[in-house]
């Protein structure tokens, strides 16, 4: 029924909000491949399965929300190897309680067909779980195959687990075959509000409709009774096609949790004016433009640490961040998250190393060999002195570079205008060529210098932030010599190490040194981060904080007046 | 008055005196070429008299309204507005008018060819039209652009390649009429080639339609130009165009920022009305069928 | 007075963007019931603009004055509803183009019927058996089932008897007829007048003819009015014109007119006949046993089945028979323009299809063509000197242009055109001028064969005389041979020594011109001869006579 | 039998140009650089998840072989299943496309209600005042940019006067869309206007040729009126060039839905084309590009067919 056409839920029984722009839900399994499992669908699955151990900032800050979990306790072993967790006393929505055999279903299940997981790097879990043991019905052991640090073990891997209703879902008793059967069934969209392996649920809400459009229903569960009690009855996730469809949705009203955008921020006041309140939601996020080091044309350049440097101090994050963002980014200057407070963050990258000045990027490049010949700086004095431009730069290179840049964004093309016009005050050449965010990623993947692929020299796909990091925020596959997703190839030992470092030793010193270095080498150019979304809320709704890992949770939804 | 200035314009000098006449008192085709005279010389004079920089942005002078300093206000990263707009119109009316005259180009040539040829080279070509037409110019659009940068050329390429399937049709039927008429074949029974029978008799008679055609081609392409932008594969900065600077103005809709949007739009619908415009009177001009 | 129409100092000028056009001066004439007024006079006269006017329906650029009435009403005066309870049924008119007459998408029984209720009160069923007798009438097999059929699914006569029951639907005082029959070959021509003869006499309605056959006029008119550049030069009772016209213009127009010889004794016989009889010289052109078949499947069209015929160096062979026969296709092949399906093909004796490059354009080097169209002939972008240059371009690569200029500029002497129309386009020329510009092209090359496709079908006689007399002294000179195809029998006999009657595209009989159109072998070319209508009432009185008694079975 | 014979003809002709779209699009989309695995699977997929996905797409294998194979999979009616979606493609068009024939039908008879009785109207009226008018407007509504034209709309409509909502109906089914016939009129409208513009041209054009032909003064040689004129047979005769050129339309009306179903929030096939190009959505993307070819040869195909229905003399012309 055309229910969103329509005035908003004005009984208070049941909400709506507006899905991201272009997103239709079409995952219902908490476990599954990459290609299914994006974070809109987790939440969702979240809210239908409650995660073994909710480890996000849904409570306003990071850390384990214990209201929301399965687990109520998890203790390390003193050599941190291993780690015993306690079930709550909790049931499935069928009445049957919730016990290790659901955890260690899930956990064979993802021991098996680990390459399909989404959630699966090599070397991480489940390859660095060793083991695990059930101890009784509400209590288990997982075992390591090193020393971890403790928080960052349960924030990045065993947040991951999601106990599973093993007494209706295996069944065939062998965890290739039911991923496989799982699998299959969650192929079927238009069964999900009907089949009855979906209905065994043990988060605050069960699949009430859920229509191949993308819209979804839910319905509170009302047999929970773990620490999140749905407070309102019916929610409404509605998909929108674009965001200014979401918008006009907004406008008149029907819409009661959606999102804005950033160039409408001066319209707040028309919001305000229809009884809404603005409320910008800030992600655990940085964003970055990867450089190209391989590129055969430029990566010489970009591997001298002068020419970063020039191009750093080229960027004013803080008019970005003040006028294209119109407030609602935070200049990001290392690879830890700066809109929220943390004990990752070191002073280093907050005080910001490589401070905004054109002038003094144009001294860095004439003092290192280069002159400005035709408005464009020319490498004129090659060689790996001081005073020269350094290893592989040859006489004559022009500093021009061309970034791809993600296409489908107001804001993001005025930032990349406005950065294009600052660095050519420096004497830098930045061309701009746009494509859909997916054409950017498939176009700019790691590669060797001789590849026809490696033309590409920066790129940037973070109009919505580039990188979303789990709870404990390492940079193991970003900036990791190899790492999966270091696409330029950025290599620095002593960064390798301390990435290592801050995974295994329990205290938050390596990580701060990972961000104090990673602030000062510029493995990538760093650029404000944006917030999540702009969030646009009935006045009345409240009862919960927005969780930086960018997950909603419905069952913090209150109506309070 | 309006005698006069459609004289001005060189195209119009060629036609012989009938045409041009019958072109003059078409109130409206002359407006319009008053309207696209009058816009070249906005776009490519006008920057002399009212100079701006387009190439570096200004953070401290967004969005400003129109005032004595920026005429049209200024937009989200600090342009002057008014200078963006002979800025952008410089493209849009390259493009438009290039990418229109490329597609008639190829449309002709390929129609002209397979309409004389006839049989199975005319079945294979037309086969191809179809194709052509019945693949969305979208997809074409998104996996050209996907694999290389659409830089002015780019675009007039890409543009063109897409839109010269309409007039490759009308050719050709104008071929299939003309090859049958008495001169080609009085001029084939005494061993005329058939590159002297396309060269001297088919396009020189086709003309009318080529060039009618050719005008709507333009509209068309500047259209397009503006479309192919707010689906984010226009020219890139700090090149813009009419269709970029709208598609951008979008978003200023509901902040009041009316200076961002009604000038491109209106210089969008202006100067595409114009060559419509235009297009029509030719095609009346031509016409000597149904006069009277 | 009771003259059915009346019209009075008529004047009419078309504005033009080259100015305005007096196309008519100065008019008066009238027409009694029952009598027939044929208006005769050159081309671009003025005549269909009188007939137009007649009903009021001059085209927007006209202007008019002085006075029309139509049994009694002004029609220049009337307002467009009184002028449309006078149309079809006061007054009627019968338009020369049958082809385009009537709306291809609507039934004929309907659109005759259309113009029954326009007037009359009647019900769809009265008003459709109505439509069906009217085709009756009209002389239409079957009338009830083709009533329903499609414009384009008659032929040219039985569209142009459509328009004609369309005019005759509510009996009629006067019923103008422009140009009635100038489409249609002779056969059916002479029935189209009969009928219109008998409609005359049966319903007393008078007739305003527009026609340029002296031969019609004859046959048909009770009166006649000469019309000059807008004016009307001559007028009287059919005899006294046709016979002793006193107007100089009059005279010269009758002189003009080709005569058909029906008897031994007429002198008849150009030059071409000198040399047919004995056929002796080379075969220049030899079509043996040619097929052609336009179309496929059961729409396809047998346009010729197993023609033969040979020309010869210095011969004229005159090709005849109704329009739809096979006659320019039968050219058309002998040019290699259409394939033959089967048979053979020799141009100078040697297989077309065979030749190639080089060898092809220098047999084709050879050959002067005219075809039927002298409007579609010309490229109307060129100038007439870059038409007839044409020729000289493709085969005379070497000519100079000077030479080439000169040369142009004799043959359009020859065909007796002033130097200074060179410069001109082909549309600032008249009908017969072009049809010359596309007979200089032809010969500008002294060609060895002359194809020439109905070369006057669009002049004047006077014109057409010219015309035939140059091509005759310069076939004396060069002593080229020529294939004339057309379906004025009067001319062909003027023209050709031997002449190839055809008919549904076989070859009906063939020989001596003199013998084969004064003692024609059979009953096809027999009633072909005797539906041409001749210039003088009295002997195309007892010709008719002859030609209703030889019965004219023949259902178009 | 004539029409049988033609028709054949036809459909071979329409199932040689289909065979060259895929052909075409299938090259295209392969040609592109990088693959669509990156796209896919996010910029936190590890190099082995995208050998796996490029594994399971059959992506790894050979571009004929992989032709083959999708040709093979589309003689048994199988489009693939959507990378990102989670659905067959079939099952995806079979929802989206009924939605967007309803817009676009809708949009499509609207413009041509309109645009047929305005052209005629313009013809008689030729070179009036109101031909200038109605002749200036139609340019205007030809020369804005749907998506221009579209935002005035809705934020003339929805948001100053209020009197439609801003999205187009959001039902699934057919039946659900028109249970609220007021949310469809913004949507139906943009749609319309450039083809009322468009139309009422050709409309416009063609009743002025047939206006200057014989049989019209024939019928006025016969007494009748002009009105009557005009209904009975310049209107036919203009109409059938007319639809001959809607055929051709098909893709131009699939553009501008894309632009509609942006704007009224109206998920149908042009969104989903959209969102598949964005996301390399190769099975979507060929399956919509494959449904807009066969909806643009079925469209111009059945202009021909209407075309001899109407038109009894292209029997046997053109085949
Ligand atoms: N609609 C028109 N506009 C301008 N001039 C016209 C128009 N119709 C006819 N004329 C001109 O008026 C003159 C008389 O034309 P009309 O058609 O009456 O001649 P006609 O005697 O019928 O000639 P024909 O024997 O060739 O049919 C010609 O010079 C012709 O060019
Ligand atoms: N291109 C064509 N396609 C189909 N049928 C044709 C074609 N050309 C001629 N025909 C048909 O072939 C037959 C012979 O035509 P042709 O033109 O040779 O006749 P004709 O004797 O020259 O007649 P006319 O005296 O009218 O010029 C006619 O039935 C005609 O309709
Ligand atoms: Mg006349
Ligand atoms: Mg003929």
């Amino acid at each position: 029924s055309g229910s969103s056409g329509t005035s908003s839920s004005g009984s208070h029984d049941s909400i709506n909000y507006a899905l991201p722009a272009n997103f239709t839900p079409n995952w219902i399994l908490p476990i599954g491949t990459a290609a299914h499992l994006n974070s809109n669908n987790n939440a969702i699955a979240s809210t239908l399965w409650e995660p073994l151990i909710a480890y996000d900032g849904s409570t306003g800050s990071m850390g384990w929300n214990k209201k929301g979990s399965v687990a109520t306790a998890a203790a390390f072993a003193a050599d941190n190897k291993s780690v015993t967790i306690t079930l709550g006393d909790r049931h499935w929505s069928d009445g049957k309680p919730i016990t290790s055999a659901d955890v260690k279903f899930w956990f064979d299940l993802i021991k098996a067909n680990k390459s399909q997981w989404a959630g699966y790097n090599p070397g991480k879990a489940p390859d660095n779980w060793t083991a695990f043991k059930t101890v009784d019905a509400r209590h288990f052991t997982i075992t390591f195959d090193k020393a971890y640090n403790p928080q960052w073990m349960l924030a990045n891997e065993l947040s991951q687990i999601n106990p599973l209703p093993q007494h209706v879902w295996d069944k065939a008793g062998d965890a290739e075959k039911d991923w496989a059967y799982l699998n299959n069934a969650a192929k079927n969209i238009s069964g999900y509000a009907t089949n009855a392996l979906w209905k065994t649920v043990s988060g605050p809400y069960a699949v009430k409709s859920f229509s191949t459009a993308g819209k979804v229903v839910l319905t509170a569960n009302s047999k929970y009774d773990g620490g999140e009690k749905p407070a309102i009855p019916t929610v409404n996730l509605l998909p929108f096609t674009t965001a200014d469809a979401e918008k006009n949705a907004l406008r008149s009203g029907s819409v009661d949790y959606g999102y804005i955008e950033a160039t409408d921020l001066d319209q707040k006041a028309s919001f305000t004016a229809q009884g809404y309140t603005v409320k910008p939601w800030s992600g655990w996020a940085i964003t970055y433009m990867p450089y190209n080091f391989n590129n055969p044309s430029i990566g010489a350049v970009f591997k001298q640490l002068y020419a970063r440097q020039a191009v750093q101090r080229s960027i004013d994050q803080g008019s970005l961040a003040k006028v294209i963002f119109n407030g609602t980014a935070v200049p990001g200057y290392g690879p830890i998250p700066q809109a929220q407070s943390s004990s990752f963050l070191s002073a280093t990258q907050k005080s910001n190393p490589y401070p905004f000045s054109t002038s003094a990027a144009k001294s860095l490049l004439s003092s290192h060999g280069w002159s400005e010949q035709g408005g464009v700086m020319t490498c004129t004095s090659p060689g790996t002195g001081a005073a020269q431009c350094g290893a592989g730069v040859a006489k004559g290179t022009k500093f021009q570079m061309q970034v791809l840049s993600q296409s489908g964004s107001t804001v993001t093309d005025n930032m990349m205008s406005a950065i294009q016009s600052s660095l050519a005050k420096t004497g830098i050449k930045f061309s701009i060529k746009t494509a859909p965010v997916n054409s950017v990623l498939s176009q700019t993947p790691q590669c060797t210098a001789s590849q026809s692929i490696c033309k590409w020299q920066l790129s940037f796909f973070g109009t919505a932030g580039s990188w979303y990091f789990p709870a404990f925020p390492t940079g193991d596959s970003l900036f990791q010599s190899k790492g999966g997703a270091n696409f330029g190839n950025y290599s620095n030992a002593d960064v390798d190490k301390l990435i290592s470092a801050s995974t295994t030793s329990s205290s938050t010193q390596e990580i701060q040194e990972y961000s104090a270095a990673l602030a000062k080498d510029l493995p990538v150019i760093w650029l404000p981060e944006p917030d999540y979304q702009i969030s646009v809320v009935k006045n009345g709704l409240g009862g919960f904080s927005q969780d930086p890992l960018a997950n909603f949770h419905p069952a913090q939804w209150k109506w309070t007046s | 008055m309006s005698v006069q200035s459609a004289r001005r314009w060189g195209l119009v000098a060629q036609f012989p005196a009938p045409l041009k006449a019958r072109f003059a008192r078409n109130k409206l085709a002359v407006a319009g070429l008053l309207v696209v005279v009058l816009f070249f010389l906005f776009c490519f004079v006008g920057p002399l008299l009212y100079s701006t920089d387009q190439i570096h942005t200004d953070l401290t002078q967004v969005n400003l309204h129109p005032s004595g300093a920026h005429w049209l206000g200024t937009d989200a990263v600090g342009h002057d507005e008014l200078g963006r707009l002979m800025y952008g119109g410089k493209v849009s009316l390259l493009v438009g008018l290039a990418a229109g005259v490329l597609a008639t180009v190829i449309g002709t040539l390929w129609g002209s060819i397979a309409g004389y040829a006839g049989g199975w080279v005319d079945a294979v070509m037309m086969r191809v039209v179809d194709a052509g037409i019945a693949i969305p110019a979208l997809f074409i659009l998104l996996v050209v652009s996907a694999i290389t940068t659409p830089g002015v050329p780019g675009l007039i390429v890409i543009l063109g390649l897409v839109s010269w399937l309409v007039p490759s049709r009308l050719v050709r039927a104008e071929t299939l009429t003309l090859k049958r008429r008495d001169y080609v074949l009085t001029l084939r029974a005494i061993g005329g080639t058939h590159g002297r029978a396309i060269a001297r008799h088919i396009l020189p008679n086709s003309v009318s339609t080529i060039v009618v055609a050719a005008t709507f081609q333009v509209a068309d392409a500047i259209l397009l130009v503006a479309y192919v932008s707010y689906l984010g594969l226009g020219v890139q900065p700090p090149s813009t165009d009419w269709g970029g600077m709208l598609s951008a103005g979008l978003t200023a809709a509901y902040s009041g920022r009316w200076w961002l949007i009604v000038p491109p739009g209106l210089a969008i619908i202006l100067v595409v009305c114009a060559f419509n415009a235009i297009g029509d009177g030719l095609r009346d001009a031509f016409d000597v069928r149904g006069r009277g | 007075m009771n003259s059915i129409l009346e019209i009075a100092n008529l004047g009419v000028v078309f504005s033009t963007e080259s100015g305005d056009v007096p196309a008519v001066r100065g008019v008066s004439l009238r027409v009694e019931p029952g009598e027939t007024l044929a208006l005769v006079g050159e081309s671009g006269s003025g005549k269909s603009t009188v007939a137009l006017a007649a009903l009021g329906l001059l085209p927007g650029n006209a202007r008019a004055s002085g006075g029309v009435s139509v049994g009694g009403t002004d029609v220049m005066g009337a307002s467009e509803a009184e002028l449309a309870r006078l149309r079809g049924r006061t007054a009627s008119m019968v338009f020369q183009e049958p082809a385009t007459a009537l709306d291809p998408l609507t039934r004929i029984g309907k659109q005759i019927a259309e113009v029954v209720r326009n007037h009359r009160d009647v019900s769809r069923q009265e008003a459709a058996a109505e439509a069906a007798e009217l085709l009756r009438r009209v002389g239409i097999p079957e009338p009830e089932r083709r009533a329903s059929a499609f414009p384009f699914q008659l032929s040219g006569g039985q569209r142009q008897r459509v328009v004609i029951a369309m005019a005759i639907a509510n009996s009629p005082g006067l019923l103008v007829a422009d140009e009635p029959t100038t489409a249609l070959d002779v056969t059916v021509q002479a029935e189209i007048l009969d009928l219109l003869r008998a409609l005359a006499a049966d319903s007393g309605t008078g007739v305003l003819l527009v026609t340029h056959n002296m031969g019609v006029v004859a046959d048909f008119a009770d009166r006649v009015a000469v019309m000059l550049e807008g004016e009307i030069v001559e007028t009287g009772a059919v005899e006294d014109v046709l016979l002793r016209p006193t107007h100089e213009y009059t005279r010269r127009l009758l002189a003009a007119v080709p005569r058909l010889a029906v008897t031994v004794t007429g002198s008849g016989g150009g030059s071409g006949s000198v040399v047919g009889e004995e056929a002796e010289g080379a075969p220049v052109v030899e079509l043996r046993d040619v097929s052609v078949q336009f179309g496929r499947g059961p729409r396809a069209v047998r346009a010729l089945e197993e023609v033969s015929l040979t020309v010869r160096a210095g011969e004229t062979v005159g090709l005849v028979g109704e329009s739809g026969s096979g006659k320019s296709t039968a050219a058309r092949v002998a040019l290699g323009l259409v394939a033959p399906e089967s048979g053979g093909v020799s141009l100078f004796g040697a297989d077309l299809r065979k030749a190639r490059g080089r060898a092809r354009r220098a047999l084709l080097a050879g050959v002067g063509v005219v075809l039927q169209d002298p409007v579609a002939s010309l490229d109307a972008r060129m100038s007439v000197a870059e038409c007839v240059a044409e020729p000289l371009r493709v085969h005379r690569r070497g000519m100079g242009a000077g030479e080439r200029r000169e040369r142009v500029a004799e043959v359009l002497e020859l065909v007796r055109l002033p130097r200074e129309l060179a410069r001109r386009g082909p549309r600032e020329l008249s009908g017969g001028q072009r049809q010359r510009v596309s007979l200089a092209r032809a010969l500008v090359l002294e060609p060895r064969l002359l194809v020439a496709d109905e070369p006057t079908s669009a002049l004047d006689v006077s014109v057409q005389q010219t015309v035939l007399e140059v091509i005759t002294e310069l076939q004396a000179e060069l002593g080229f041979a020529c294939l004339f195809v057309s379906h004025d029998l009067a001319v062909v006999q003027q023209f050709a020594g031997r002449v190839v009657v055809m008919r549904g595209g076989r070859v009906e009989e063939q020989g001596p011109t003199m013998s084969t159109l004064l003692h024609p072998g059979t009953a096809y070319t027999r009633r072909l001869i005797a539906a041409v209508p001749v210039p003088d009432p009295v002997l195309q009185r007892e010709r008719r006579e002859r030609r209703l008694a030889l019965g004219t079975g023949a259902g178009a | 039998m004539d029409t049988l014979l033609y028709l054949t003809r036809r459909i071979a002709q329409a199932l040689v140009v289909i065979l060259i779209v895929t052909v075409v699009v299938f090259g295209l989309l392969h040609a592109l650089p990088g693959g669509p695995a990156r796209g896919i699977l996010g910029p936190q997929a590890t190099p082995q998840q995208i050998t796996l996905f490029n594994h399971d797409q059959g992506l790894d294998r050979p571009l004929p072989v992989q032709y083959l194979y999708y040709l093979r999979q589309l003689l048994h009616g199988d489009l693939g299943t959507s990378y990102t979606l989670n659905e067959a493609v079939s099952r995806l068009i079979e929802q989206r496309l009924p939605k967007t024939l309803v817009l676009t039908v809708l949009s499509a008879v609207l413009g041509l209600v309109l645009a047929i009785p305005l052209g005629m109207w313009q013809a008689v009226r030729r070179n009036k005042p109101a031909d200038y008018v109605i002749t200036t407007l139609s340019f205007v509504a030809y020369s804005t940019p749907v998506y221009f034209l579209g935002l005035v709309l809705v934020l003339v409509f929805t948001q100053v006067l209020r009197w439609f909502p801003s999205q187009a109906p959001q039902g699934d089914t057919v039946a659900q869309v028109f249970a609220d016939p007021v949310a469809l009129v913004l949507p139906v409208v943009t749609g319309a206007a450039s083809m009322v513009a468009v139309f009422s041209r050709y409309m416009r054009a063609a009743t002025l040729e047939n206006l200057s032909e014989d049989y019209v003064r024939t019928a006025r040689a016969g007494g009748s009126r002009q009105r009557a004129i005009l209904f009975k047979h310049v209107f036919r005769n203009s109409l059938t060039p007319v639809i001959a050129m809607l055929g051709y339309y098909v893709p131009v009306l699939f553009g501008g839905a894309l632009v509609v179903e942006q704007l009224f929030n109206y998920p149908g096939m042009g969104l989903l084309f959209w969102g598949a190009a964005q996301s390399s959505d190769y099975p979507v993307l060929l399956g919509c590009v494959l449904v807009i070819s066969v909806a643009t040869v079925v469209g111009s195909l059945l202009a021909d067919v209407v075309q001899r229905v109407v038109d009894p003399r292209v029997k046997g012309g053109l085949a």
